[in-house]
């Protein structure tokens, strides 16, 4: 890994305390959101706020299985991401596919597909568990060592080429979209 | 079986249907393939004028697809189930788009997963497949798990148990 | 050269022009456009106080008098007509009829310099008539409305022009003049009002008709929304300034607050200004409300004409020296602005050939320099720093706060802040947003046209920034009319404009905004740089997204990507089921078409018997009513 | 000499009776030789009398030629002659004209009550034989029947005056003063009576009808007869009633200009429109000539002229127009000078600036405010209004809609014609003088009673 | 030359002043809700943290827009007094039209700037944006010009010279009241975010904004904010040594957020309604009480 210079360093302290999120919800992991940002669990208390597009959003978090139709929107709102920007992968389903490992339409592991930072492995974790996965990415991003992003550049062909072998093409059309 | 629903399974009897009680509210007809339509017509001007669901079965060791539309009235709350079986091999079938418009999202969608031609219906593009490439999907003898594995890389899975032990006591993140 | 040559000869040269363009339409456009210039350095050139006599009619003399107001309205007249001028010398290929349309723009020019050099009443009438005869007969060489949209304009303005010379009599045959300033004394030592109030008004009501305020002002929307698109650039920034000159001279030149000043009514104002004062209200509340909720954009900014026809109104209507120079600068203001605007527009419709608000968007990355020219134009048109438009905004705001009359302030600020949304509505909806697919071949316009949308807009931007060249006009004005000869607005030396209630520097604020600028500027450049989204991928190439914000969705087609229609649905909503007064006046007009029915069928049609009855029916009326 | 206006139309009708293909050469003749013989008696300056059969007035029939019958005449014999320049329109007409030619000049130069009855009869049954042209028949039998009507009328009032005044002479009747009894009938009986021909409402019925029905009708009628039909007004009510009954001829007129105008506004047609347009014109006329005085009605045959002329110009172009074309959307593109003509000839009408209509427009509205007649102005700028109205819209239609006919072919003496006519309506904006002295010379005559009582009753001259 | 150092000084001011008493309100908001909330620094990360991304530009009139906007509202900053004649930067020149107009170069810039970026979202955003503005607006400017009228200036330090022997708050308190809801809605708190509702629109006008375009953007807001409530503390309260100034500024901020932080959204209409129904009719009946001379 390359040193990072002291601008990179501060901004680096800077991107984990602030860390503005997108919460891809295709599964049940959303609802394990609600609580960890009310009173009882209160993300805002590290800085972590939701934010509602991916421009503005520095973390993708992915609560659930993605099948191939949701895979491409999470590919084309990833690479909408402004960097740096990271990948929070919830649940077994992001990991190996969860209870989903051999359907027609459902990947198995979100990391083939694009650089993701940190899992948090349960079906469904608990909101400690996702507290304690946003402390470990800031954690790693104070550290400079969350580079997903940096990956997913260096290695675009790899991850490009994966996601052609299970989705075809990325950008499709739809009728209900023409 | 309400009365008024027997009633209409009398009227029914022309067409030679086996009757089946599913439910007090709840009736199954199987019937001849060419017969479906002048049933559903019928049952569609006795006030069975919501379709609420059309759908298909593999049966695939009678090498048979079975066709169930379900009609369900406003009226009086019953449900008729009207089935027909077709052959597997030669899967086609008249469209009932011109009864029930909506008819033509679930055609498209059965001929999706299980490859059924419906003749009339000339818009069968794929509804839920984005770029699909093998047979229909939810045909007996497609194999997911295969496809899966074909497609979806699985993670490679190492036991370690003293990683996992470490992990357990939380001396390390996973 | 004397003015009444100029004139005359201007009108002769007009139907030359004709046999000119004819031959070539092109050498035609260019000749006027070196006329127009001549005119501009005749008209510097000429120093106040010149008089000229254009011949007599039924014994009385026509007579031309150069004035600092004259000097002022020919020159904002003569920079909006010269730059649509120069505009047309390109933009004439897309019409049908080039020849007419010099001949007409020419003699609508001596017209107009014809009415602000007018000494007397019916000489102004004459050069009036010209004018609104000449750009009559521009209007219907549009499209299929504007045929309708000329019926309904002549018949407007000559509503309004009948009451004028009715007027005009009327002083004649009560003071046996019509020599305005010599009414003007015979009027401030008349002492019946009601006959002073009657003249007053009826001569505004020239004026009323003509600027769009209040009852007659819905011809603005027919005609100039369907005018040719550059024609509609003279109508709205110089054809209805005549109107507010006329209003003018009917409330300054003649002195109203010395002649109705036994008749004040609130702060100091005469009953009759403030009934004028409350029309202009009126068009404020209309013309804003009606422009929001627009999809033409041509008629949205005809409406918008509407409105601030009504802010000149208010400004010149209170007679307060900074009302009264707020008002008048506002004609130079909107005069600039309203005819960039319709140029730009009249760019937007000769490349894309509507002028549909819903049908245009995106046109920024096709069309940069007008899109520049109609923002900056906008900008001057809702009064914002550093443009011009404010400068005369805040000085009407001083005069209707220092006169304590808050209702009419409401609806000025009501006006003006709902400029902001009106003048958004094309720059949202035609410049940015997504490009629709039809129009990707779409190219900027040649620099003809848009060399004087830019000067124009410099103009206003420099006059923004240092307002003291035109400003010095407009004081000499409010000294010939006496209105607080002794107050001093404009202060050059230090920079400064003053009002009632505290100044302001334009250089400063300009400066300032300035330094805010370079400020943000060094903090855009020290962070990160930017990666470019390109708008026009789904143009460039098939099978591209749209890259921007989707909710994930893939979406090729940019038209289904714009929004533009009822952009202010939210607020149009509030006010949908609204009583029109064009409705109104449509069912006047539909009065007299039943009346004419009525009276043909009664009078008309019947047969020889029934004639027979109405003769007999006559003799014995008139006999009974003489015996 | 004067009586050789009538004489010679009369004589060359007879003729082209036996040889009818020379009636359009001989109308041509009749009329231009009319202009000659007038041109040569250039403005009498007092009165001439020209008794018939030697007939000393009050007795017998006498011509009376002053300065008011000769501008009418000219007038009216103007437009004849022009008329007589368009053979396509004359066609077979030529007969008829020229009887209401000769019956025209003889309404204008006669000073007896009775014998002006006599040629307004005339008038009527040659008008209403041209008013037939084009199979326009049921028009012509309006027009026939309210013509009869109004000519009854007419003769009741005549014989009125005889019995009040044991004379049929109007300067004997003027001098020997009417009971005021019998006074109203008089007037009143005369003003319906002429109100058919001088188009007033509501005796106007026949005017859309007629003018509308064919090319011919409205070119000369709405110019010659109308112009003789109002000199006739102000000769009667100026000269001979001293204003007696003008309240009678204001009322119905200020009636008539509104209801003209508005009328007008509501056609479709473009012959008809501009017949209700004259309506309202001769309406603004007769509430001048009501005022009594010489520049009132000077200026009224001023506005007269010039409404004459452009209404020759219009209707000249309207005829062609309507029976040239189906769709008259945007025809003028193919005939520019007759569109030009057309324009400038409407635009004169309103009142427009650069025409000649705007200087007796506001000449009259002047005056009239002059006389403090505050109506009068606001009833004729309302319909100013409403005449801008039509006008432009028929200009906007003609001119800027879509055309989509085949062109015929252009008339070029019509062309000629009306272009020289506009030019004429434009030169007179500049020059007003060029009609406002005869109209005023003509309104000073009608108004000086005196001068016409003394210059008829003493002055013998001439004789046939 | 001073009054350039004491532009600057309004600018920095400004800037650290808004950015720590937006954290503050955040930690209020949250202490209502029962949370603990993020620090009173949080907005100050937030801020470096967005201008140190990588961003997107959609074509220039974006990038364009965002410094229009900044501009603006750094000029606005500069000439706003900070509570009396000593922190006027210049004196001649800070009329009350000029600041309000000057302003809204800003809010132009922000407007086409974001409508440029091509979204929807952020045209409907911004549409709602002016909608709102000619809703609070308008009471606003009524009750400011009574002020105006009354105390015979515009220029604001004069105003806060002539609130030497009592507030204007207190000699129309009913203009006061109506001008802090119209500031409420001014500085987009809560009944009033209509424009940028994150959970209807994707957060409206931003929609497209990305690194350092949201931090710049969020910078111009700040100087918004300081100008809206420098004014308010101005005409209404009196201004006052720096001091006093600051803490009659965090008091109305602080209310403003206790307000808001209890309130749900109104829609767009309804919001317009509301301003046009009671605070406009108050505000009309404070300029009649005014014009009467009923003041206290």
């Amino acid at each position: 890994m390359k040193e990072r210079t002291i601008w990179e360093q501060i901004a680096d302290s800077f991107r984990s305390r602030s860390i503005w999120m997108l919460h891809y919800c295709t599964g049940c992991g959303a609802m394990e959101l609600p609580p960890t940002m009310t009173a009882r669990f209160d993300m805002e208390r590290f800085g972590i706020t939701p934010m509602a597009t991916p421009r503005q959003a520095d973390i993708m978090l992915i609560t659930g299985y993605l099948n191939t139709k949701t895979l491409r929107r999470v590919i084309y709102t990833y690479e909408q991401m402004a960097d740096p920007k990271y990948v929070v992968g919830f649940g077994s389903c992001t990991i190996n596919g969860g209870i989903y490992f051999d359907s027609y339409s459902t990947i198995n592991r979100l990391d083939y597909y694009i650089p993701v930072d940190v899992y948090i492995a349960g079906c469904m974790p608990r909101p400690e568990a996702i507290l304690e996965a946003f402390n470990y990415l800031m954690e790693k991003i104070r550290k400079g060592e969350a580079d997903g992003w940096k990956r997913y550049k260096e290695n675009y062909d790899w991850y490009k080429q994966n996601q052609i072998r299970s989705l075809g093409e990325v950008y499709v059309h739809d009728e209900f979209h023409e | 079986m309400t009365s008024s629903m027997s009633n209409l399974v009398k009227i029914l009897e022309g067409f030679n249907p086996f009757v089946e009680e599913i439910d007090e509210k709840e009736v199954k007809i199987t019937i001849s393939s060419d017969k479906v339509v002048a049933v559903l017509e019928t049952l569609k001007s006795n006030g069975y004028s919501h379709l609420s669901l059309m759908t298909c079965i593999d049966w695939i060791d009678d090498n048979q697809l079975e066709l169930v539309y379900i009609l369900f009235s406003w009226k009086n709350g019953g449900k008729f189930l009207v089935s027909t079986r077709i052959d597997r091999n030669d899967p086609k079938f008249v469209t009932v788009k011109e009864l029930w418009p909506v008819a033509r999202f679930y055609e498209r969608e059965i001929h999706e997963f299980f490859g059924v031609e419906f003749e009339g219906n000339d818009d069968m593009k794929p509804l839920f497949l984005e770029l699909w490439d093998e047979k229909p999907p939810l045909r007996k003898d497609f194999d997911p798990r295969d496809y899966s594995r074909k497609k979806f890389p699985d993670r490679k899975y190492e036991k370690d148990v003293i990683k996992e032990a470490k992990i357990f006591r939380g001396e390390i993140n996973g | 050269m004397a003015m009444s040559t100029l004139l005359v000869s201007l009108v002769a040269t007009s139907v030359v022009m004709y046999f000119i363009s004819k031959a070539s339409w092109k050498i035609g456009a260019i000749l006027n456009f070196l006329i127009g210039i001549f005119l501009i350095s005749y008209v510097f050139a000429l120093s106040t106080g010149t008089t000229s006599e254009l011949g007599t009619l039924f014994g009385q003399k026509l007579q031309l008098i150069w004035t600092n107001a004259s000097y002022y309205f020919s020159l904002v007249s003569l920079l909006v007509i010269v730059s649509v001028m120069l505009f047309a010398i390109k933009w004439l290929d897309s019409q049908k009829y080039p020849a007419a349309f010099n001949m007409f723009l020419l003699m609508m020019t001596a017209g107009s310099l014809g009415v602000f050099m007018a000494a007397d009443l019916i000489t102004l009438y004459i050069f009036w008539e010209i004018a609104v005869l000449s750009s009559m007969l521009i209007v219907p060489m549009g499209k299929k409305e504007s045929r309708k949209a000329a019926v309904v304009y002549a018949v407007m303005s000559a509503s309004g022009t009948y009451m004028y010379l009715y007027g005009a009599f009327l002083a004649f045959q009560r003071y046996g003049t019509l020599n305005i300033s010599e009414i003007a004394k015979h009027m401030v030592s008349d002492p019946s009002t009601g006959i002073k109030a009657t003249i007053f008004l009826l001569l505004a009501s020239a004026g009323i008709a003509k600027s769009g305020i209040f009852p007659l002002h819905t011809w603005l929307r027919i005609a100039h929304g369907n005018a040719p698109d550059a024609f509609s650039a003279v109508l709205s920034g110089q054809l209805v300034k005549l109107g507010s000159y006329v209003l003018m001279v009917s409330v300054a030149a003649l002195p109203s607050l010395k002649i109705f000043s036994n008749i004040p009514f609130y702060s100091g104002i005469p009953a009759t200004n403030y009934f004028l004062i409350a029309l202009g209200a009126t068009s404020i509340i209309i013309g804003t409300l009606m422009a929001i909720k627009q999809d033409d954009m041509k008629m949205l900014i005809a409406f918008s004409s509407v409105a601030n026809g009504g802010y000149i109104l208010i400004g010149i209507g209170t007679m307060d020296p900074i009302g009264f120079e707020g008002g008048v600068l506002h004609v130079f203001n909107h005069a600039l602005a309203a005819a960039v605007i319709f140029m730009a527009f009249a760019s937007v419709v000769y490349r894309t050939h509507t002028k549909k608000i819903s049908e245009l968007g995106g046109l920024i990355h096709k069309m940069p320099i007008t899109f520049l020219a109609y923002l900056f134009a906008i900008i001057s048109l809702a009064g914002i720093p550093p443009m011009s438009g404010f400068i005369s905004k805040w000085m009407i705001y001083q005069a209707l706060v220092r006169k304590g009359m808050f209702i009419t302030a409401f609806i000025a600020f009501f006006g003006s802040i709902g400029s902001f949304l009106y003048v958004f509505r094309p720059l949202a909806g035609v410049f940015l947003g997504q490009l629709p697919k039809k129009y990707k071949d779409v190219k900027e316009v040649s620099p003809i046209m848009w060399l004087p949308m830019v000067i124009l807009v410099t103009i206003s931007l420099i006059i923004g920034i240092w307002p003291f060249p035109i400003l010095k006009p407009i004081e000499g004005m409010r000294m010939d009319f006496g209105i607080a000869p002794t107050m001093k607005i404009a202060d050059s030396s230090h920079w400064l404009i003053k009002g009632f209630a505290g100044n302001w520097n334009p250089v400063l604020v300009f400066n300032l905004f300035l330094i805010g600028f370079v400020i943000a500027y060094i903090l855009y450049t020290l962070f990160p740089r930017p990666k470019k989204v390109d708008l026009l991928a789904p143009h460039k190439k098939e099978g591209a997204p749209i890259n921007i914000y989707t909710g994930g969705e893939f979406i090729y087609n940019p038209d289904l990507y714009q929004y533009n229609t009822k952009f202010y649905a939210g607020f149009e909503r509030m006010y949908e089921k609204h009583p029109s007064w064009e409705k109104l006046l449509e069912m006047l007009a539909k009065f007299f078409y039943d009346l004419g029915e009525w009276v043909h069928g009664w009078f008309f049609r019947p047969s020889p018997s029934a004639y027979t009855f109405w003769v007999t029916l006559t003799i014995l009326i008139v006999f009974w009513v003489r015996w | 000499m004067i009586s050789l206006l009538i004489a010679i139309p009369l004589l060359l009708a007879f003729i082209s009776i036996i040889w009818r293909s020379l009636s359009k050469p001989l109308f041509f003749l009749a009329s231009f030789t009319n202009i000659v013989i007038l041109i040569t008696s250039w403005f009498p300056n007092g009165v001439e009398i020209h008794a018939m059969g030697n007939w000393k007035p009050p007795f017998g029939i006498n011509l009376v030629f002053d300065n008011a019958s000769f501008y009418a005449a000219l007038v009216v014999n103007a437009f004849f002659l022009l008329t007589s320049l368009l053979p396509g329109l004359v066609g077979n007409y030529g007969i008829p004209l020229m009887l209401l030619m000769a019956a025209a000049n003889g309404f204008v130069l006669t000073g007896d009550l009775f014998n002006s009855f006599v040629f307004m009869e005339i008038i009527t049954i040659t008008a209403v034989t041209i008013a037939s042209k084009k199979e326009n028949f049921y028009n012509a039998f309006k027009y026939l029947i309210l013509g009869g009507i109004a000519g009854s009328i007419y003769l009741l009032a005549t014989i009125f005056a005889y019995a009040s005044t044991g004379s049929l002479n109007m300067a004997h009747v003027s001098m020997a003063g009417i009971s005021s009894s019998s006074l109203v009938a008089i007037t009143t009986l005369y003003a319906i009576g002429l109100g058919v021909e001088a188009k007033l409402f509501p005796l106007n019925g026949w005017v859309s009808g007629v003018y509308g029905g064919n090319d011919l009708a409205p070119v000369i009628l709405g110019t010659s007869v109308s112009f003789a039909a109002l000199y006739m007004v102000g000769r009667l009510f100026g000269t001979v009633f001293h204003g007696n009954g003008a309240e009678v001829l204001y009322t119905l007129a200020l009636i008539t200009i509104v209801i003209g105008e508005v009328a007008a506004l509501r056609q479709r047609n473009l012959l008809k429109t501009f017949a209700y347009s004259s309506v309202a014109q001769a309406g603004v006329v007769v509430a001048m000539l009501s005022k009594g005085t010489g520049t009132a009605m000077g200026l009224a045959y001023f506005h007269l002229t010039n409404d004459a002329v452009a209404k020759f110009v219009i209707f000249l172009v309207a005829g062609f127009l309507v029976y040239n074309y189906k769709n008259l959307n945007g025809v003028f593109k193919k005939h520019k000078v007759l569109g030009a003509s057309f324009s400038i000839a409407s635009f004169s009408l309103v009142g427009f600036p650069l025409f000649a209509g705007f200087q007796s427009k506001l000449r009259i509205i002047m005056e009239a405010f002059s006389m403090k007649d505050y109506l009068f102005p606001s009833v004729m700028l309302l319909a100013t209004l409403i005449e801008v109205g039509y006008v432009v819209r028929w200009n906007v239609k003609l001119w800027f809609e879509e055309e989509t006919q085949e062109k015929a072919e252009t008339p070029v003496i019509a062309s000629t014609l009306a272009l020289i006519l506009a030019l004429v309506l434009i030169t007179v904006f500049i020059k007003p003088d060029i009609f406002l002295g005869g109209a005023m010379k003509m309104g000073n005559a009608l108004a000086d009673t005196k001068d016409y009582i003394q210059g008829v009753l003493s002055v013998v001259k001439g004789g046939m | 030359m001073v009054a350039a150092y004491k532009a600057l000084f309004n600018l920095v001011l400004g800037f650290f002043l808004v950015l720590s008493l937006e954290g503050v309100g955040r930690k209020i908001t949250a202490r209502v809700q029962r949370r603990i909330g993020p620090p009173w620094y949080q907005n100050f990360i937030d801020v470096f943290k967005a201008l140190s991304k990588h961003p997107f530009s959609n074509g220039w009139v974006f990038d364009f827009g965002v410094l229009m906007a900044l501009g603006g509202a750094m000029a606005t900053a500069m000439i706003v007094p900070m509570g009396s004649t000593t922190w006027t930067p210049f004196p001649n020149s800070d009329n009350f039209f000029v600041i309000m107009y000057l302003f809204a170069v800003g809010a132009l810039g922000m407007a086409m700037g974001m409508v440029g970026s091509g979204n929807p979202w952020a045209s409907i955003g911004v549409s709602r944006a002016l909608t709102q503005m000619l809703g609070y607006e308008l009471p606003y400017l009524i009750v400011i010009s009574s002020t105006i009228f009354y105390y015979k200036t515009a220029s604001i330090h004069k105003l806060v010279e002539l609130q030497k022997n009592g507030w204007n708050l207190l000699v129309m308190p009913l203009g006061g009241i109506i001008a802090f809801i119209s500031l409420m809605g001014m500085l987009g708190k809560k009944p009033f975010d209509i424009s940028t509702a994150p959970a209807e629109i994707a957060s409206g006008p931003m929609t497209e904004l990305s690194g350092k375009y949201l931090g710049l953007l969020h910078i111009m807001h700040v100087f918004a904010m300081f100008v809206e409530v420098s004014l308010f503390v101005d005409v209404f309260l009196g201004g006052g040594n720096l001091g006093w100034y600051l803490v009659k500024f965090i008091v109305v901020w602080v209310l403003a957020v206790l307000i808001s932080s209890v309130l749900p959204r109104f829609r767009i209409e309804q919001m317009l309604k509301f301003y046009w129904g009671v605070p406009l009719g108050l505000a009309f009946l404070n300029a009649l009480f005014v014009l009467l001379g009923w003041t206290l």
